[in-house]
């Protein structure tokens, strides 16, 4: 097993593709989504019952090496600032190496 | 007068009783809700229904100098509402939160309009196919002027770092998905009208209801949402409609439309979407709270309409026409 | 014979073949299986459209003391059912598992209820349109007196210290939409039947079909769960349904029902909830184990009533009304 | 000439259009997308239908050894076709990857094989309806060449640490449908056709419509992920339907089949299946890339059979059945 | 980067509104929905083929600051306690601040 | 409160049976499941439009206590390195004891 940083985002669907570019962009390979979520932040609920796209979450899962993480965050950090989501990181471990 | 309209409206269609019902629903915090998946199904099937049927009846007029003026004046109407919205609504609302508001005003809501077609067959009131094409237009003008809003902002406040995505503003689904599904009417027309007409027109109804249904319990979600917004805002959303269904009727009268073209007409104005325009915005102006106009459009001025508004402007159509 | 009977059924109606094909997939360990979002929309679907069918009829029924007394006898029925069930479940079972198990079975299954008005129209045999109202509101007094049972059990134990959500218990959403359903359907009566025709009447027995696929699977799982269960709740799940079929048969004939409505009638008695009512016991009972009594009203008492109960009733209906 | 025939075919189905409308709208890097629960659903029920159909109308012709010559030269063809494609596909890539791609053109698209069905019934041509059956069971030969094939590695390899899953592999949610329909379709016939008909049939079109929407999205997605394969694969893609359409069309000769059912037989020759065997690899083959066949299964053959394909051997079959 | 507490809670959907009072009550402010989800537990296999409301789970992520983890477990558990489902707490980072 | 490990699980759809079965025999006795999604790993793009099982994912959450883990492991990785997934485990503690 192998240390790795998780990443946990949660984003409008409409602005997800962005996020995947920025995460390739960081070197991201490897990644796994759930669409079509709801949530409530500081921009208020997010419940658009689904046929509101603009209403809508999506859930990204992804790892990195730990001494990738500056770098990806670098890319992350300006879209969640100007559109909003949030994004969680923590320690775990890979199984397959 | 318009109460006898508003009740044969309430007992004849399901469709506005199924929205109530779900409206009743939510606030006794009943667990009714249709899937998600399927009320975006629901919605994609809206679409492509009356987009098909829209092209079909197109493709059945021939093009006159009175079809085109009609779309030139709905688009013009796009643009006027659009442009003094945003001005009343930046008075009290940030500038991002006004566009948005702004081109949800400026568009259409697609349901509205569909709920004015059926009101218009069960009075057995003439109308042309082609109108369904001016609703299918007129969603861009709207979304146009909002980008163009939205880069004037950012120009002001130098804040230009990243380019306006124009092809995913405009290539948003239900865009797309209406105006292809008008383009497809339009070119198998009466062929591809009889292979699809169990499936866009028979069972349309019954789709309606369902969607209403959740329609209504996403109603009052807003609502319940939208108590902690101001007053202003409240009655933005009821003067809105009016205002703008006023200028719907000055406009059809100058158009010289028949009764049921002005109705349709005047729907277009008073109506603001919260699909297409939210999804729209959702990109172009990301730092808008666009949670506040869908709760505007779809909160107040949806249920407005479709129970009161449109009996109401056929109450003043059929007024100013005799 | 019911031999025949039971023959005959399977052979004409493609839905129960359908249930067949799920529950053979399932044994198969296919990974055969309806997406969630769309088994929930085909529930919804059943709900609405028998639901609204039922107040179309009713609407159409002048009130008689007849069918008051109908609906009183239904509802006396299930009071019944549902106090002596859960006297013989409290027995080897815990008292919070006994209350979800007998307002199950006091209760009524709305698929079966639909197959058991298939097999009466594919018979060519009469019943009136109001009994559907009658199923509609049956699921009400089971879910109270689940209640009671749970205040009961409660105040017992002194383990009092969440209130009853009363609202939250009725306002679930099957209920919801059957009452609803029938309401408008009530309101809108032929107009709303004839623009509802095509979607909520032609499309239906392929719904069902669909509908029936994901029991089918559902049912063999459950199965699969309940190996378990001690054999004592096995043999309830089969005793059940027989017992109430004979007070339904029963309750028929003094209330002079004719053959098709006494059939009806029966299934209300013999048939138990999946849906609605462990749905609100869930809510009413939280330390219950739904899942259990889902095992078997789902497990065993449908696929029972489906495939043989029905057509035996019947047969014994004949029988006596002769 | 062929080209009428596919401006024809264009013109007049809406289906296919809307196949165009889905491409389009993925590359303009639009978000519309039928969601998945939906696009499940509706893949469920176009097998459902097909599949039911089939049956009722295998249970309208009588038995004849004309009929099992057919399914015999069928499941022939599919042997062979799996056979060679190994045989060639094994030069390049990976045994796993091969026998994937091998068992995936030895099988059937359903939609490929409706979509011939509707253009024969748009040019008022004949077919026998026993033809859908035989398209049914084609399914299994190629699964099994293709189990066998890997059965066959693992041994060379010696890597047999798992047993094969066999039920899994042929209880595959698509082959179980639609054979399961086929039986339900025989056993009920006329019955089964009329109480179905407005859901199997009337709106068949329609939901066609939104699954070749979804397709059309799909096949844009898979053809950029084509763009890191080689170009080798990439032609083996397009010439495999030619050859295998020619050998279809041969074998329809020496069968003596009318036109329209030599149609048929030579589409489940020239398709390639992306849902049923793709879905048996994973778990018979789980080392292979299922991607890579499918983008050529879906992101190349299937709309080069559906465009071009199935106009231009018709047009041949034309040429020689003069 | 700010150090959160990360809590993944998994109840019946039906209860889901309950928990989520609880939880506001403790002082959250946003979270994560997804609905319709299946699993098994002490209680049995949950999977209702979604049209069975009463055995659906949903899945609620949220993050609080470790400060206030308490607060909110003390609304939380009695919830869990009577009518069952799961929570997890783990350590995680939050991105923005 | 009680440590565990949290173990979560992406793989084929598909063959998602055989890893319940896998953990199952490992001792685990409680897991949520997410269906039906999305994702990107080594063997490219997992994304069917869900009507093609064989390029959809399930997601799979669990826990176990801390000694267990290796037991489960052992089961599991063998199914991994066949078919494709990913497995990641964390630290978490759970609510109730
Ligand atoms: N504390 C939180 N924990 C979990 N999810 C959150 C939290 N805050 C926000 N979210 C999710 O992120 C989305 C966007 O958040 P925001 O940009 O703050 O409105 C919300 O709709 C939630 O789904
Ligand atoms: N150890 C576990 N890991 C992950 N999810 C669990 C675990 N135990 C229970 N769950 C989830 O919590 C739900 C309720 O659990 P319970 O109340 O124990 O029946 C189950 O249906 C599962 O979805
Ligand atoms: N680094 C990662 N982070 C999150 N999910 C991943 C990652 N790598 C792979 N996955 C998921 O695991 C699935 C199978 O991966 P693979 O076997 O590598 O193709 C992918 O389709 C993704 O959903
Ligand atoms: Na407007
Ligand atoms: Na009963
Ligand atoms: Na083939």
């Amino acid at each position: 097993m192998q240390a790795v940083k998780k990443l946990e985002i949660i984003v409008d669907s409409l602005r997800l593709k962005q996020v995947i570019r920025a995460l390739e962009e960081g070197g991201i390979k490897g990644y796994t989504i759930i669409d079509d979520i709801r949530g409530k932040g500081e921009r208020g609920i997010q419940d658009g019952g689904s046929f509101m796209e603009a209403l809508e979450n999506s859930y990204l899962i992804t790892t990195c090496p730990p001494e990738a993480l500056e770098q990806i965050i670098i890319k992350l950090r300006p879209l969640l600032e100007e559109g909003g989501g949030v994004c969680f990181v923590s320690d775990a471990m890979w199984l397959m190496d | 007068m318009p109460i006898d309209f508003l009740i044969e409206n309430l007992s004849k269609t399901p469709a506005i009783l199924f929205f109530i019902l779900g409206f009743v629903a939510s606030l006794l915090n009943s667990d009714l809700k249709i899937p998600p998946a399927f009320s975006k199904f629901l919605s994609i099937y809206l679409l492509l229904s009356i987009g098909f049927h829209g092209g079909v009846e197109l493709s059945k007029n021939h093009f006159s100098f009175h079809i085109l003026f009609t779309f030139l004046a709905a688009i013009l109407l796009s643009v006027i509402i659009t442009l003094y919205v945003f001005l009343i609504a930046k008075q009290k609302n940030k500038k991002e939160d006004a566009i948005a508001i702004a081109a949800s005003y400026g568009s259409v809501s697609v349901v509205t309009f569909i709920a004015t077609l059926s009101y218009l067959k069960s009075l057995g009131e003439d109308f042309h196919g082609y109108m369904i094409a001016v609703m299918a237009v007129i969603e861009l003008p709207a979304i146009l002027m909002g980008v163009l809003l939205a880069r004037k902002i950012n120009k002001d406040s130098k804040n230009q770092k990243n380019k306006m995505p124009w092809l995913e503003v405009f290539s948003n689904s239900s865009i797309i998905l209406i105006i292809g599904s008008l383009l497809i009417g339009w070119i198998t027309s009466s062929a591809g009208e009889e292979a699809l007409k169990p499936f866009t027109q028979d069972i349309f109804k019954g789709m309606l209801c369902l969607f209403l249904l959740e329609m209504g319990i996403l109603v009052a979600e807003r609502l319940s949402a939208l108590t902690k917004a101001g007053f202003s805002l409240y009655s933005l959303a009821f003067i809105l409609p009016i205002i703008n269904a006023s200028i719907g009727i000055f406009l059809s009268k100058l158009l010289e439309l028949n009764k049921g073209d002005a109705l349709i007409f005047t729907v277009l104005a008073a109506s603001a979407s919260y699909v297409a325009v939210p999804a729209a915005m959702r990109i172009a102006v990301p730092r808008a709270n666009i949670g506040l106009s869908v709760s505007l459009s779809l909160g107040i001025t949806f249920p407005f309409n479709i129970i009161f508004g449109i009996p109401l402007y056929f109450y003043l159509i059929n007024l100013f026409w005799k």
